[in-house]
């Protein structure tokens, strides 16, 4: 046992100065009235304590003072929910040029995917004064993404993405902890974060095997699952063009208009009619069960990097692309098994370069 | 040391009806307290209710489609003749009770009867209804019936029972079939909603038509008049709320987007 | 009053025996009777399973038991004592005892059924007992999906039906006591001479019969899904587990306003008794009760803010959070203030209603820590939040239920506990408690997670405090359990009314009779009568 | 306590008559089309109903504010529950960016 315990965490990001700050104003907060009221309780007790001759003097009560214990426990909890609600929503806001990490959490590890195509397990590398976005799911049940160090928390939740973000300020190694009760091995769902300079980040991204970047495996997905076929640039593509697509608002047959960010792009992929981009069909059958996450992380990230090649918004094309019924897949021979966990077959046949049995994720 | 006593006493003479519980001082006190008990306990079954109101409010909102599929796939034809069967229901609770009020033994039989008739008849089409669903393989989940399928359906291969893609496709031939499956797919969502609401609406049924039973004994027996109908009131109340909750049920959960699919 | 006061020849404790005459009671005082009984077995078992959970934290690399036993010892302890011990104390047996008596009934207005709720709690108790001895369940008491509803392979389900049974008896428990409250109150009793125990019983059943039926759905909506695969909240079978979150705080946070509120009302009665005093702003004292039942409901997400709700919700369920917050400033601010020149007898339920108001208002305030956003996000789901909710639970829940029972154990049992013993433990449990929950907050800063079987070793030296802490608050809850049976047979007679305290139950025997009064009684005065021949100055 | 004058029977053919005339009424209009007010219609409808029922079949028209005070609460807390969840579905979009 170490008996030079710590009572504070360390202070490793850009945000834990802030938090810190909130919680020490709220300590003195609750030092302050806590004091008060015990001290007021056992003067009390003392001063006016029982005796033959002392005859208590009712009271009934005081508007006025109602009105100041009423008044003022308003005012300091209005500072603080503007105080709590600014650092919120700077955490809640993306970073402008963050460098960008996949998390996908599932029973009971974490597992990490770097832009340069590095993969972790349970430890995340990244570099010191960058901000930095974790982008999160999980494949099973909520986990929570927590480092205290930095100061941030985010429940992983297993139906869409989720993300945080920190600039992490002292190098050096900090826990990562599942937050959100997972079950049996929660609490050895941990890892750690290992801050590092610039240059000791460089020669680690160096020193990584990597297969290629992230987009470029996502662009092998993107092939391999026959995306191609219908996703091109040209004006009869069956498909959205996806150039230029992320993170720009894009207008659904319903005239709803949605951003493309990576929720949307991963719904795309799995549930393709819920939201169909306005002069499309919905032609493209669900890929649930057929791509995983880490599958879907790495074509995000690849339709990230395709830039838009001309000045062709998809969003408002105007003659919606006729479509023969025998162009359409006939999917529903392949369908029958009904195991959701068995990856089913969906595509139109001969028209995927790839025999099943190579798709494993 | 002196005391100061809060209260002086009172001796209370009231006459005693034979129904008249130990814990109240009159009649109307009684009254008054067990049908406020009752509009109290109804207030939870609100909640009770609106709780799956909620949840299903969220879905729809979700899955639209699917829920426009899944609506379109149970028969309004019975959905609105079960409705019409409940309101009259809901009548002749309210006759009953009149009748309770105003003593007259036979009617309140009579209209007693009447009611369970037509709760019965309610529960009978209800019946029929999940017995369809049973047949078509609608049963959300794996474990009752022989599962739901993807594409809402016993078979694949043949339309005709109760296959909703193709049902979307024959309705509107422009839904590629991918699409269709897919829809038919999350329709699942859809009927476990109809089978957890319709269910726990059709459990009160249950319990109502218990009640029921017990009034009608003790109102063959003429234990109700003008001075005492409690009892017939609290059922009246409970069933009026039960009829209340199916007429949200059915445009609810039968006529979603109804007119893009006719009958 | 030099007479030695005697015990009074019949009462509801003599008018009756044999176990049928228990059983198939329909006297609301016997059911509390009963229901102290089996609440104080749940309480045991929960205890035992904190103390194990203690046991275990000891060494940071779970030594004694295997994380799966210890998930399932922390879920049973929640599921115990939030279910089947905090939530029916107070109201069930204290309030279920004092209620009719202090509006000046003969009984609640439903007594069938409330003896059937009574029959509920032990049907429910039962159910989760088995599920317990059945190889018990490890969803955590909050029965997360998907994780509860298509991962565990324990027995969530029955656990699950426990729990809504037992959520219909506080339904009715609720429902009893609003209809009383409304249809039977004595001549005399208007809403500004109900006492404050009344009103805080009053508007805890006013969240019990809104709030219940919600988790009851909710559960049995994760028990179909666990039981027939439908989708409602598992996202692979297209549901949402947010959703789940939403319905399950829309009771879990009211909840503890229900375990509370009636804790607050305890401490209302004893501080003017103990001060000889009328209550400081009796209005407001009483309507904040009112306030926190009704601002409680809308206040659910914040046990939310880092699930993944929508950033412009969190706003405004932080911001109706602090509204929640003034009114129960307001009661602590009053307790206070009617400490104040007032004729002080430091009594056992007097300490203990004053460790309440230190603990509670620790309690309340960092309640504020975790209504503030950016806050809320270092802090959710660590030990911080247990230490929170364990100074509101245990500091002030249980605290009050013992300050309660200490208060009205003349007039239920008739005989006086021993007064020494009974500080003592009173002073122990205080002593105890702070030891085991106050490092607990540190620990949270500091970044442990609740609901670790093993944690990183800097993290020991707190636990140990904390454990340490454990086994003395152990044996301040066991004291009271000793002499308060020594004194069924030994303790002095009480007398009616020992603490020469005002109310309407001060004023029938101790015990009181089977029908409370021998007359229905006329109420003339206000509740806290306390010195009203005196001069009666209003401070403005 | 609630029973000074009381609906008649032929009070309560007219309320069944209005019951039928508005199932018969959600029924045709479900198949007209409305557009996004087919549902606002159906359930205004059903609202409508509702109403009648409490008021007439229950009595609370005739009864005291604590009933009608009971009554209100409910579907106020009720909507307090769908407002407040759907305050968090309809807004997750909105993300400050």
């Amino acid at each position: 046992m170490q008996l030079n315990f710590p009572i504070f965490p360390e202070q490793a990001s850009s945000m834990a100065g802030q938090v810190d700050a909130l919680y020490l104003f709220l300590v003195l907060i609750t030092t302050f009235f806590s004091l008060l009221i015990a001290i007021l309780i056992l003067y009390f007790a003392i001063k006016y304590r029982r005796t033959p001759e002392r005859q208590a003097e009712q009271i009934h009560g005081s508007t006025l003072l109602e009105i100041v214990w009423t008044v003022i426990p308003l005012g300091i909890s209005m500072v603080i929910f503007v105080w709590g609600a600014v650092i919120y929503y700077h955490m809640e806001r993306s970073p402008s040029n963050p460098l960008e990490v996949y998390g996908v959490g599932k029973q009971w590890m974490w597992k990490f995917q770097h832009p340069g195509g590095q993969r972790e397990i349970n430890t995340l590398h990244v570099p010191m004064n960058r901000d930095v976005k974790v982008t999160m799911i999980s494949q099973d049940v909520i986990h929570s993404f927590f480092v205290p160090a930095f100061r941030v928390k985010q429940d992983v939740l297993p139906n869409r993405y989720v993300f945080t973000w920190f600039k992490a300020t002292q190098p050096g190694t900090y826990h990562l902890f599942c937050s959100q009760y997972c079950g049996t091995k929660h609490s050895g769902m941990v890892g750690q974060v290992v801050v590092m300079t610039p240059d000791d980040y460089a020669n680690w991204l160096a020193s990584g095997k990597a297969e290629g970047s992230l987009a470029s495996l996502g662009e092998k997905a993107f092939q391999q699952y026959g995306c191609t076929t219908c996703h091109r640039p040209d004006s009869g593509a069956r498909g959205p063009n996806l150039e230029g697509l992320y993170g720009r608002p894009v207008r659904l047959t319903d005239n709803r208009v949605v951003l493309a960010d990576d929720n949307y792009i991963r719904e795309s992929i799995l549930e393709p009619n819920a939201k169909v981009v306005s002069g499309f069909q919905s032609i493209m059958p669900t890929f649930r069960g057929v791509v995983s996450e880490d599958e879907i992380i790495a074509i995000t990230e690849y339709i990230k990097h395709l830039a838009p090649q001309e000045a062709n918004p998809l969003n408002n094309r105007t003659s919606p692309t006729q479509i023969r019924d025998s162009e359409v897949p006939n999917i529903q021979d392949q369908n029958k098994q009904q195991n959701q966990q068995q990856p089913a077959q969906q595509t139109p046949q001969g028209k995927r370069p790839v025999n099943p049995s190579e798709k494993k994720p | 040391m002196r005391r100061f006593p809060l209260s002086t006493s009172q001796t209370t003479t009231t006459e005693h009806h034979p129904a008249l519980a130990h814990q109240f001082d009159s009649m109307e006190q009684q009254q008054g307290a067990s049908t406020f008990g009752m509009w109290v306990f109804l207030l939870t079954e609100i909640m009770m209710f609106g709780g799956l109101f909620t949840a299903y409010l969220i879905y729809r909102l979700k899955y639209y489609p699917a829920f426009v599929a899944g609506s379109t796939s149970i028969s309004v034809s019975w959905g609105f003749a079960n409705t019409l069967v409940l309101i009259g229901s809901s009548f002749t609770m309210a006759m009953a009770v009149w009748a309770a009020q105003k003593g007259m033994r036979k009617a309140q039989v009579w209209f007693l009867l009447g009611t369970m008739v037509l709760g019965a008849a309610f529960l009978g089409v209800k019946a029929k209804e999940y017995y369809d669903k049973y047949d078509e393989c609608h049963i959300p989940g794996h474990v009752i019936g022989k599962g739901f399928n993807t594409w809402g359906g016993c078979d694949a291969k043949d339309p005709s029972l109760g296959n909703i893609a193709e049902e979307i496709r024959k309705r509107d031939p422009n839904i590629p079939e991918g699409a269709a499956v897919q829809i038919a797919g999350q329709t699942e969502i859809f009927f476990s909603f109809y089978f957890a609401m319709t269910g726990l609406h059709a459990f009160h049924m249950v319990i109502g038509l218990g009640l029921l039973a017990w009034l009608l004994l003790r109102a063959r027996r003429g234990e109700f008049g003008p001075s005492y109908y409690t009892p017939m009131e609290l059922g009246g109340l409970y069933w009026h709320f039960v009829d209340i909750v199916w007429i949200f049920l059915f445009p609810l959960l039968y006529l979603i987007s109804r007119h893009q699919h006719g009958a | 009053m030099i007479v030695k006061p005697v015990m009074p020849e019949r009462h509801f404790l003599n008018d009756n025996y044999g176990i049928r005459s228990w059983l198939l009671t329909k006297d609301h005082k016997r059911i509390a009777i009963l229901y102290l009984f089996s609440i104080t077995v749940f309480f045991l078992v929960g205890g035992v399973f904190a103390s194990l959970i203690r046991l275990h934290l000891l060494t940071p690399n779970g030594e004694l038991f295997e994380a799966d036993t210890y998930n399932k010892l922390f879920t049973m302890h929640g599921v115990n004592m939030v279910f089947f011990f905090l939530i029916p104390s107070v109201p069930a047996v204290l309030g279920n005892f004092l209620v009719p008596i202090m509006v000046g009934t003969k009984d609640l207005a439903f007594p069938k059924i409330n003896l059937l709720s009574w029959y509920l709690y032990m049907a429910g108790g039962t159910f989760s007992m088995a599920a317990m001895i059945s190889g018990g369940v490890d969803s955590g008491w909050t029965f997360y999906a998907p994780l509860s509803s298509g991962y565990l392979k324990t027995h969530v389900i029955m656990l699950a039906v426990g729990v809504i049974i037992a959520g219909f008896s506080s339904i009715f428990t609720g429902l009893n006591f609003i209809v009383t409250v409304h249809r039977m109150r004595a001549p005399g009793i208007t809403w500004g001479r109900l006492p404050l125990f009344v009103w805080s019983n009053y508007a805890a059943s006013l969240i019990m019969i809104l709030g219940t039926p919600v988790i009851a759905i909710t559960l049995i909506l994760l028990a179909l899904e666990r039981g027939f695969h439908i989708g409602i909240f598992d996202p692979k079978l297209g549901g949402d587990p947010v959703l789940f979150q939403h319905m399950f705080w829309f009771y879990s946070h009211p909840a503890v306003y229900i375990m509370i509120l009636p804790g607050m009302g305890v401490i209302s009665e004893i501080v003017p008794c103990f001060s000889r005093k009328r209550i400081f702003g009796y209005s407001f004292v009483a309507f904040s009760s009112i306030a926190i039942a009704v601002f409680g409901f809308v206040v659910w997400a914040h046990h939310m803010f880092v699930a993944g709700i929508s950033v412009y919700s969190a706003l405004v369920f932080s911001l109706l959070s602090y509204a929640v917050a003034i009114p129960s400033a307001v009661k602590v601010f009053n307790w206070t203030a009617t400490m104040y020149k007032g004729s002080i007898e430091m009594s056992t339920p007097m300490l203990y209603a004053m460790a309440f108001i230190g603990l509670f208002t620790i309690g309340g305030l960092t309640g504020l820590f975790l209504a503030a956003l950016g806050l809320d996000i270092h802090i959710h789901d660590t030990y911080f939040v247990i230490a929170h909710f364990h100074y509101v639970m245990v500091g002030g829940m249980v605290t009050a239920y013992l300050g309660g029972l200490h208060f009205w154990w003349p007039k239920i049992t008739g005989r006086m506990y021993p007064e020494a013993p009974a500080k003592l433990a009173a002073l122990i449990t205080f002593i105890g408690f702070n030891l085991t929950f106050f490092p607990q907050f540190i620990l949270g800063y500091m970044g442990m997670p609740r609901r670790y079987w093993a944690y990183p070793p800097e993290f020991q030296v707190l636990n140990v405090l904390s454990s340490a802490g454990a086994s003395v608050l152990a044996v301040g809850f066991l004291l009271p359990l000793l002499y308060f049976a020594w004194s069924l047979k030994y303790g002095e007679v009480a007398g009616d009314n020992p603490w020469q305290a005002t109310g309407l139950e001060w004023e029938t025997s101790s015990p009181p009779p089977t029908h409370n009064f021998h007359h229905i009684p006329i109420v003339t005065k206000d509740p806290y009568a306390y010195g009203e021949d005196a001069e009666v100055p209003v401070v403005h | 306590m609630s029973e000074h004058s009381h609906p008649t029977p032929g009070l309560y053919v007219l309320i069944l008559l209005a019951l039928v005339i508005g199932t018969c009424l959600t029924w045709g209009i479900a198949f007209i089309d409305l557009g996004i007010w087919n549902p606002v219609v159906a359930l205004t409808i059903a609202v409508i109903k509702a109403v009648l029922v409490i008021l007439f079949f229950m009595h609370v028209h005739y009864s005291d504010r604590l009933t009608k005070l009971t009554i209100s609460a409910g579907f106020f807390w009720l909507m307090i529950m769908i407002t407040m969840s759907l305050s968090d579905y309809l807004t997750r979009t909105f993300l400050p960016r």
